[in-house]
């Protein structure tokens, strides 16, 4: 199916790709791409089929995804209503919610945005100063997030919001989801290194949202949160695949333009390729782990490290192989300015060094 | 023998970083990406009367007789402000091509700013830069100086520099020293990497002391301070070999073409090396094209390949090591 | 699917883990490299009771029908323990190149752990390890398995290796599988660093919880903690490769030759670099030869060569690739 | 000169090399060197002539620094006497202290061994326990020493030891110069990863130190010894001819043991040569700067930090050149483990990259 369909087609690359995602017409493409994948009951494997899924294992849902990828199928718009939104609706989340919120998320007709950073708070959430008051029947939002993926483009978004004015920190926050074009929002994009505004602002000003749209209790946010960051970082869990798929076309690349006699860059070709491999393996294992009942927690964060320094060097490697061209705008440095968020987003890789280092090898907290 | 900037040189790089301090440069190399020349010609004017287009080109063809160590030292002040334009073709590259020809009085426009041109030299430079702000455009073939017309043109990472795939024409001039103007190519850009490494690493710097996360600067953080802490290393010795291999084009050395390598192989490195640990420590912010950190980090990432990949110069490194 | 070592397995570790803890290694370690073999022929013994000798023996020919997983399981613990010994050679080695030939009665021998023996195999390996220590030795010429002499004895970094030129003697065997057999050696190395490579993270970790400088310990620092979290993270994805090289061994897939190359170039990558950083962060202590850590350190520092080097193996990988 | 006395051949380093300087016999046979070097007054060029030296500018004795390693002269084992202690000596010394010490010192006469590190005061000198106790005509030393180089084999020490017990942390500290084999003085070596004691632990119990071997003020020894430390880290200084010359031997390695088709090691070649090249050209510009009246300052950590990692990668891409044989042991491997304490010792590069990071890039102190 995905060879027939996928609007890229993993032997060219640079063939129908569709647009980039973070432009209006690249959004519109691939939520009519996603649809596609709906329609086939393909878009979310691993959901209950009564929400739109397949009931796929995890396992199941890997070899999914690495099809999917080698198929040359592209990045999902609807990420991170799925990988990291759905997750915690599926913890945290009421029948009611589950039912009303998951099916449109699932076609790619609700498309979702996450509210994380704040001006003042980037990688340190418990900073949080946007608020929530109490109101009639629900709460009043204000403030501002940014860096919020493609909320110019997107249907509604989630996040933190201080909803005790006396508590401290972690305390007194609240999780919520609210429409991004109710009346009181403004959302501002910010343009990127490529030009396109794949990031946005987003002000509220006494947005209302209603009780049914609170995500577990009322001042439980932090700890809500703190289970969708790490779902963010289990990100990592969406993309063996991607990368394998990656490190084939950078094998083709180096057969195509690269000097055979250049060994500098083939072993850096050999090295990404070890490296996609690894983290497939690498993904098997934390997936069969998963499968046994044990749980991802802080080993996330060696992913998102191996991934994220991956996705960098094998992009480095694709333009130096272009020789003088290395320069010019096209797939590979799309996907390597891409690239280069890796090590910022979903928690920058210094805080990742610093939960491995404390939970993974027992390191003193203390001071940083 | 002294191995330090002269007085003089001092003070002409102060004049040259006041003068860019004071012109917006960040606006001007928008307008140009947006094709919009016009603020990077009246800023090329005023450079021009810094004295910086008449670097390359000697006294008696309208040029200053300037020193290569002076063009190295406007070129880092070119790539510190990030300034558009090709610089590197018009003041170094070309003035190597043109100078001692029949063509040589083409030299006294250029050096006085009144023209910019630019040029092509393959393999290692196959398309010229900007040539649709260029006044004239050229390519070299062989020994043969030609003129040129664009066929078509390629945009690059760094949106204020189009590439041009050229087309040539009459012959300019015959008998060029079309390896000297690589050499002065090579040198200029490596110049200009390493200013733009330069003020990627004092913009992180300036970031790490004003930016609170986890209640203090992140600055104060260990991993912040090691990553800037290595980025200056690599700039600080880097800097000395683009002065070594200055020098060395000054006597024309046997050792030019090594010295000139190893200048822009270990710019280019500790340029790169210098702009991602900038947008690291600058995070999300460093990542968006308004915040004018972009406008530096997409330049390093263009004068990587520009001029000589780095496995070409190493190579040139190792082979006149033989 | 089941990416995961099974119970047993995991069983088997623990027990050579708990064997070996108990067995003073580096004293073993230390006598061995005084030419004192005694302490490590005993230790030998107690590995062959435990099973660890006849890893790569079919049961026909006195083995215990072991996987190569088994066989990864075993070599990776000898590595994290740092025990002395041609192990590569007699337990994985050996059995590739004597089984199915008429010489195949002599493994019975090498799986119960009354003889050891050592090969050498060129060109990636072409001194015999250990030669003064064993019963047999024996090089690989082409196809043919000779009995040899040592000529000349070469001294390792890692004083408990020794290595031998060798000169080749009456013919053991025609026809062996030497490609096999080198691909079994590399997956068994590959496997003996990485073992390393964790003990030197773990004996950082250790160090670094304890030690205390400037008021507190030098683990609390970040710059400390970053190099132990990338040096975990390098083992932690270097150790899936092995198993998959492993499961393609059982399966002799077609891409043998490809995945005991990926194990290889990551095991040693992620070694070596876990040895850095655990030398970095033991300071002038880890440089000193009392105490234990630099047997380890010169331990990994000999395997990064040792059946075949990262070159080899990533030109391995890339030809496969094609 | 040098290249007709040199003990070692640049052309062939492996004939005629000097045993290592860490074993008994290595360190008599570079004594004895050293004698050599004095009788024709090239042991300390840049000293004053009357105090053995020829009175060389900087920039001269830089020079011969280059021509000496470039002959392939031997790392110097009076370098702890002549590049850490002779600048504190020159900068606080009496000129009774100076007339009776540096002769000698000079000469190798006197090899004078370091006394900084003590085991609970690593990088941390102000951590330091052992103790001064006031006597007639002098004090009484007691304590323990670690990691001095070649104490062992050496005749005297220096360091700092605590002469007001009540004072804390920096203050209450006091230089002081003593003879190793007094009475009270026990040296043990601490053999190193090649086998050899090029460390060792000193322990001193009620040694007797005359008034005249105090270095500076009573109590003012952290002032004086951070001025020795900045001159241990301006061991920099010592050494860009060192780096070339091994640059220079591993460019003859390349061609005479290296596969001329691998562009991976040719390229990691080129950047050693570079690498040295690049920290000669630093060094001619340091001196320049020096000789107009600048102060080598927090910028030695620049030049410490990057001569050590040189020195590693320099060494680590011979040892690959070699292939198969690369773990034998041989000058390149003992190059290699030398090489290996560069980045731990005269200041661990993690202090180094803290003071270049707040001295030079001006970023907060605070917790690290």
């Amino acid at each position: 199916f995905l060879a027939g369909h996928s609007p890229a087609s993993g032997d060219n690359p640079d063939r129908q790709w569709l647009p980039s995602m973070d432009t209006p017409e690249g959004f519109a493409a691939h939520r009519e791409w996603e649809h596609i994948l709906a329609d086939a009951r393909l878009s979310v494997v691993s959901w209950p089929s009564e929400l739109g899924g397949r009931d796929a294992s995890l396992l199941q849902w890997v070899i999914f995804e690495e099809e999917y990828f080698a198929a040359g199928a592209p990045l999902r718009v609807s990420q991170n209503g799925i990988f990291l939104l759905a997750p915690t609706l599926f913890a945290h989340g009421t029948p009611e919610q589950l039912a009303r919120l998951m099916p449109p998320m699932a076609r790619a007709d609700e498309i979702w945005a996450q509210a994380w950073s704040e001006p003042e708070a980037g990688s340190d959430l418990a900073g949080i100063r946007s608020r929530a008051l109490r109101t009639d029947g629900g709460w009043l939002l204000s403030g501002q997030k940014t860096w919020s993926t493609r909320a110019t483009y997107a249907d509604r978004g989630f996040g933190l919001f201080r909803s005790d004015q006396e508590a401290d920190r972690h305390r007194g926050l609240t999780y919520f989801l609210f429409d991004l074009r109710a009346d009181g929002v403004t959302v501002r994009g910010i343009p990127q290194l490529d030009g396109e505004p794949g990031f946005a602002e987003i002000f509220l000003d006494n947005v209302f949202v209603p009780d049914a749209d609170v995500l577990g209790g009322v001042g439980d946010g932090w700890r809500v949160a703190m289970s969708t960051t790490s779902n963010e970082r289990g990100l990592s869990l969406r993309s063996p695949g991607r990368y394998l798929a990656s490190a084939r076309r950078l094998v083709q690349l180096w057969h195509d333009a690269g000097d055979p006699s250049d060994t500098a860059l083939g072993d850096r070709v050999a090295d990404a390729w070890i490296g996609a491999r690894a983290y497939q393996l690498h993904t098997f294992g934390t997936v069969t782990r998963l499968a046994d009942g044990g749980e991802l927690g802080a080993e996330s964060s060696i992913g998102k490290l191996f991934w994220s320094q991956l996705d960098v060097s094998l992009h480095e490697t694709a333009l130096d192989l272009l020789g003088p061209r290395g320069e010019l705008a096209g797939n590979w440095m799309d996907g390597y300015l891409f690239s280069l968020s890796g090590p910022i987003y979903a928690g920058t890789n210094e805080i990742q060094r610093n939960v491995v280092a404390e939970r993974l090898l027992g390191l003193p907290r203390g001071e940083r | 023998m002294r191995f330090a900037p002269s007085p003089e040189q001092r003070d002409f790089a102060g004049s040259l970083r006041d003068l860019l301090a004071a012109s917006d440069v960040p606006a001007v190399g928008r307008a140009w990406a947006r094709g919009d020349f016009g603020p990077g010609r009246k800023l090329w004017t005023r450079l021009a009367e810094a004295g910086v287009t008449a670097l390359g080109v000697p006294e008696a063809l309208g040029g200053v007789g300037a020193s290569p160590v002076d063009l190295v030292i406007g070129f880092e002040e070119l790539g510190r402000a990030a300034v558009p334009g090709p610089y590197v073709e018009s003041v170094a590259v070309l003035p190597a091509l043109l100078a001692g020809t029949p063509s040589q009085s083409r030299l006294a426009a250029l050096a006085s700013g009144e023209a910019l041109a630019t040029v092509a030299l393959a393999p290692h430079t196959p398309f010229a830069l900007d040539a649709g702000a260029a006044d004239d455009v050229f390519v070299v073939d062989g020994s043969t100086l030609r003129a040129a017309t664009v066929s078509r043109e390629l945009a690059s990472v760094d949106r204020a520099r189009r590439l041009a795939v050229l087309t040539p024409g009459t012959v300019i001039a015959e008998g060029v020293d079309a390896v000297r103007a690589f050499e002065l190519g090579a040198l200029a850009t490596a110049a200009q990497i390493l200013g733009a490494g330069e003020a990627l690493l004092d913009k992180a710097r300036t970031y790490a002391r004003q930016r609170v996360q986890f209640g203090r600067p992140i600055g104060s953080f260990q991993a912040v301070k090691h990553q800037l802490a290595d980025a200056m290393v690599g700039l600080e010795l880097a800097r000395p070999l683009l002065y070594g291999a200055a020098l060395a084009l000054v006597d024309s050395t046997a050792t030019l073409s090594r010295d000139v390598s190893a200048a822009k192989v270990a710019c280019t490195d500790a340029a790169y090396r210098a702009s991602r640990a900038s947008l690291q420590v600058h995070g999300a912010i460093g990542y968006t094209a308004e915040y004018d950190l972009a406008l530096w980090l997409t330049k390093v990432r263009a004068l990587v390949s520009a001029w000589g990949t780095q496995p070409v110069h190493r190579a040139r490194v190792l082979a006149a090591l033989q």
